[in-house]
């Protein structure tokens, strides 16, 4: 295992201190439990909303706190949810009387966790709404199954309800465009190489130099299938058609745009698939109204990439042009 | 003779070793239909339960285990954390007020623990989860005590049955928790979480048939 | 060589497709020859500010076009300076009548490239200032060597000179603010992986799994030293104490800490390393007034981190603060 | 007898080729003090010459060498694209007017290229670059032409002189280019221009020595 860490046991909370360290313009970090709060938090009369889940994710969750997105960020050990006193400390120390969203991505981990934390903090007379996340097409769904994982809109969707919060709309509403920004939104991703979890010390998987995992998630799991390595054009084709098949997205929707790097993914690549996508999503007819690209959720040194698609209104434009201020984020402020 | 607080602490001690042992095998088995963390998180968990167990001081049996579940809540994260934590307290509200735990009582509170396990998580049988290995085990426990066996002999059988259930979990397709992403691919592996629930049993058996 | 793209050849092409494809709001790509490009260029009576380099270095420096930074970036192949033709052609597409100040990292290819296309504008009657950075403190420094090789700095450099250029300020300032950030500007870097040449098809050197490289470039090449495998807080140690003393910075001297990563390394590992570069700066006195985290001069999918100090002062504060909107940089804008 | 436009086409086309044949071999060079192009550099270079030599229609010497020397400027990048630029625009300016280039010729030529290149990158002798193996053959020619010797035999030395340079580089500490940044850890490691230097006199010699 070759990272730039000092001990295993201590990556996460070194990680923290060192956001606390550089970013103490903007957030405040607590140790003990782990969160990071806005800076500002509570903001009076706004509601709050507040993210989580395993480490290892970087920038999502801790580097999406600030001014138009999140109040706070939870953060686990790597890959494993965090506790519910870690949200629930976090939910008390940015509510700001208008009610808390708590953004949970689909593992039964974070949903146990965080159900066990808003049931706390309703016992503290704090108003919490959780919406769950789980726009992974690579996973069949099902009543019969834990469902889909939240992955790449997940971001998208704390961008749009921190805007939403920030412009003052009540907790139902934010709760509302929450599930809205979800059920119009889809991801699946790649991998080319494992990655490590650290107190782990190997790769979590092997893969062969001419080999790829095909509908993996952002802890290192395997994916779906395991395939021969292709192009970058034909896995954008894969990712890209079963995406767009799923929901369906159609002939003239406008969408948001979002190549995922892994961790271990340099730029160049993310623009070669980029390229792809703006070609496959052209030739469907549907419009990239507004695009990112970049490893904005991330599965460690992990070498691979996501695309998601968010079928956008005006209303999501607006609110994902609004300003926004966090580490890992920001355009407008 | 039934089990008492010294018998609890030592399964409580004896599970903190043995997921210690297994911290690797049962993250090698979360690897392979998961994301490579069980065995950790189960270990953090335990570890951070010993100082707490060892700082009581009122011998009882309830309150023992009611520390243990709110170390694992506070400390494991993940599934495992919150139903790992609702075991115990499961087992610590159904054992409340016991200063002695006959095999009837321990029957009783660990088909309570799944129950709310289920009631939290929402497995059935056969979704390849500690479910698989808990149930049996539970079960075989209630027949033990309902034929009237020794408390020793009924530990053996449940035991026995986590240890059939868990390795009934190898086939199986994943419907809950992380594997289910998997789908077919989860078929072939043996389920981390019901082997963490063997050796739960395990050493329950071995802490509380000393003797018996 | 596992990587997201097509063929070898058609890489950097591919690239700058999917740069135009993403950021037509704000730049122009020009394939023929490869070059990026403000949108709004050339902005008359301003002076244009133009770098380049080999691809590779993503966002650097293509990723950095736009208000308030650079008004051209052109890429050369795959760690291959670019040729005179493309910087000629850049030049004469962004000059605004005011001049252009060329910034350019100090390797042989890209100063030859730079002085003969400075040679051709100047001819067609463009004003050239060129200005060398070179900033790594792993390279001796002679009169008698290539001398130091330009890195970190130069992102500082060009943030700081596209503001000063944006506020109107002559050529001439502007130049001489460069040679000033590139004074007070020392980097260095460390490899935990090589990385692989697309064309190449298999990693530039070897690295054993307890193995390191101490005072490698941004291109792949093996670094000063190879040393065992050490922790962050070592490694930073290492990479600190050895900027620190070269300047020197002094006790009480203000700072910009500007933590990178090769493009192969998760943010996560860059904030621990951000951590102990904050400790080791707390321990010599220096404070840091303003810092950058994560992978902005990146070696492909080269896992490793460099490390940039910049002394401030007042006026770089404030050209540091300044606006900037670029596809890799963004603030106040 | 000298070398004609033919001839000299033949020499454009035989670097190319032998660039071609060695592009791994100059790259794996470059991968070990360098940044692992320069094969790749020089090849998508000369590829980019052939089509535009072909074109040319007036069997001008210095034409042909100044096509090759703009297409490797534009083309080429690095170090080694303006460097072997200035080889071949001094060479044009060199041979201007002649059909027929005498060992003479080339020997002021050549001799002229090395100036160019020490003039562009600053390099001396024994700082471990192209000029260690094209100083060396420029002197051989401007012997051999001194001594009288024939254009085969000026060529033939140059050749040697060029691969003895080559080897000479390999225990050189590199103060020039990318490989200085290396600082001792360059020695033992031949330079990669220097290589496909010595690749450019042989091809001289072969397409000029032709009947000669
Ligand atoms: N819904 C569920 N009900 C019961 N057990 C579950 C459920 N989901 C997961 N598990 C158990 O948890 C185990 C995984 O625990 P762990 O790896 O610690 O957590 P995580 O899956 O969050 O990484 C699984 O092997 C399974 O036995
Ligand atoms: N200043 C210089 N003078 C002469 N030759 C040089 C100089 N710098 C580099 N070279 C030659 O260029 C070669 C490297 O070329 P190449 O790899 O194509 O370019 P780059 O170094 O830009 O990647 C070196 O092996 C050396 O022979
Ligand atoms: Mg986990
Ligand atoms: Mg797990
Ligand atoms: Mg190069
Ligand atoms: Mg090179």
């Amino acid at each position: 295992m070759k990272k730039l860490i000092n001990r295993p046991d201590d990556v996460v909370r070194e990680e923290l201190e060192g956001i606390a360290a550089a970013h103490s313009d903007r957030v405040k970090v607590s140790l003990d439990p782990y969160y990071v709060m806005r800076k500002d938090a509570p903001v009076q009369g706004k509601v709050a909303v507040v993210s989580g889940g395993g480490s290892g994710h970087e920038p999502m969750h801790g580097g999406f706190v600030g001014l138009g997105m999140l109040d706070a960020a939870c953060p686990g050990e790597v890959f494993t949810s965090p506790t519910p006193d870690q949200i629930l400390a976090a939910t008390k120390a940015v509510s700001g009387g208008a009610g808390v969203l708590h953004i949970v991505k689909n593992y039964t981990g974070d949903i146990l966790n965080f159900e066990m934390a808003a049931d706390l903090a309703k016992e503290d007379g704090i108003q919490v709404e959780a919406v769950v996340t789980n726009d992974d097409v690579a996973v069949q769904d099902s009543l019969y199954t834990a469902g889909r994982r939240g992955v790449g809109v997940t971001v998208l969707a704390e961008k749009i309800c921190g805007a939403a919060a920030e412009a003052g709309r009540p907790l139902g509403e934010v709760a509302e465009l929450c599930r809205k920004v979800n059920a119009n939104g889809r991801s699946m991703g790649m991998a080319l190489t494992s990655c490590t979890v650290p107190a782990a010390g190997k790769p979590t998987f092997e893969l062969g130099e001419d080999e790829m995992e095909i509908g993996i998630g952002i802890h290192g799991e395997p994916g779906r299938e395991r395939r021969k390595l292709a192009t970058a054009d034909e896995i954008v084709e894969v990712l890209a058609s079963t995406i767009v098949d799923d929901l369906p997205f159609k002939s003239n929707d406008q969408v948001l745009a979002f190549v995922n790097g892994m961790g271990g993914t340099p730029l160049i690549e993310l623009y070669v698939v980029y390229r792809a996508l703006d070609r496959f999503l052209k030739g469907r007819g549907i419009a990239i109204e507004r695009n990112l690209v970049g490893s904005y959720i991330t599965s460690l040194e992990m070498a691979g990439t996501s695309i998601t698609l968010l079928r956008l209104d005006d209303e999501l434009v607006r609110l994902w042009d609004a300003p926004v201020n966090t580490p890992g984020l920001r355009w407008g402020a | 003779m039934g089990a008492g607080y010294p018998e609890c602490v030592s399964f409580v001690q004896g599970f903190a070793e043995a997921v210690a042992v297994n911290r690797e095998y049962l993250t090698q088995l979360d690897a392979e239909i998961g994301d490579a963390d069980h065995g950790i998180n189960m270990d953090r968990g335990m570890r951070a339960v010993i100082p707490k167990v060892e700082a009581l001081t009122d011998q009882d049996i309830s309150g023992l285990f009611r520390t243990v579940a709110m170390a694992l809540i506070s400390t494991v994260g993940g599934a495992s954390g919150p139903l790992y934590g609702t075991v115990f307290l499961q087992l610590s509200s159904s054992l409340k007020g016991k200063s002695e735990i006959e095999l009837s009582d321990w029957a009783e509170a660990v088909l309570a623990a799944v129950t709310a396990v289920q009631a939290r998580g929402k497995a059935e049988p056969g979704d390849k989860t500690m479910v698989d290995a808990l149930l049996p085990a539970a079960q075989a426990l209630r027949e033990a005590a309902d034929e009237g066996l020794a408390l020793a002999e009924g530990l053996a059988r449940a035991t026995a049955a986590a240890h059939q259930g868990m390795e009934a979990t190898i086939p199986l397709l994943a419907r809950r928790g992380r594997a289910s992403y998997l789908g077919e691919r989860s078929q072939g592996h043996q389920d981390p979480g019901a082997t963490s629930s063997w050796l739960l049993m395990q050493t329950a058996e071995a802490a509380f048939a000393k003797g018996n």
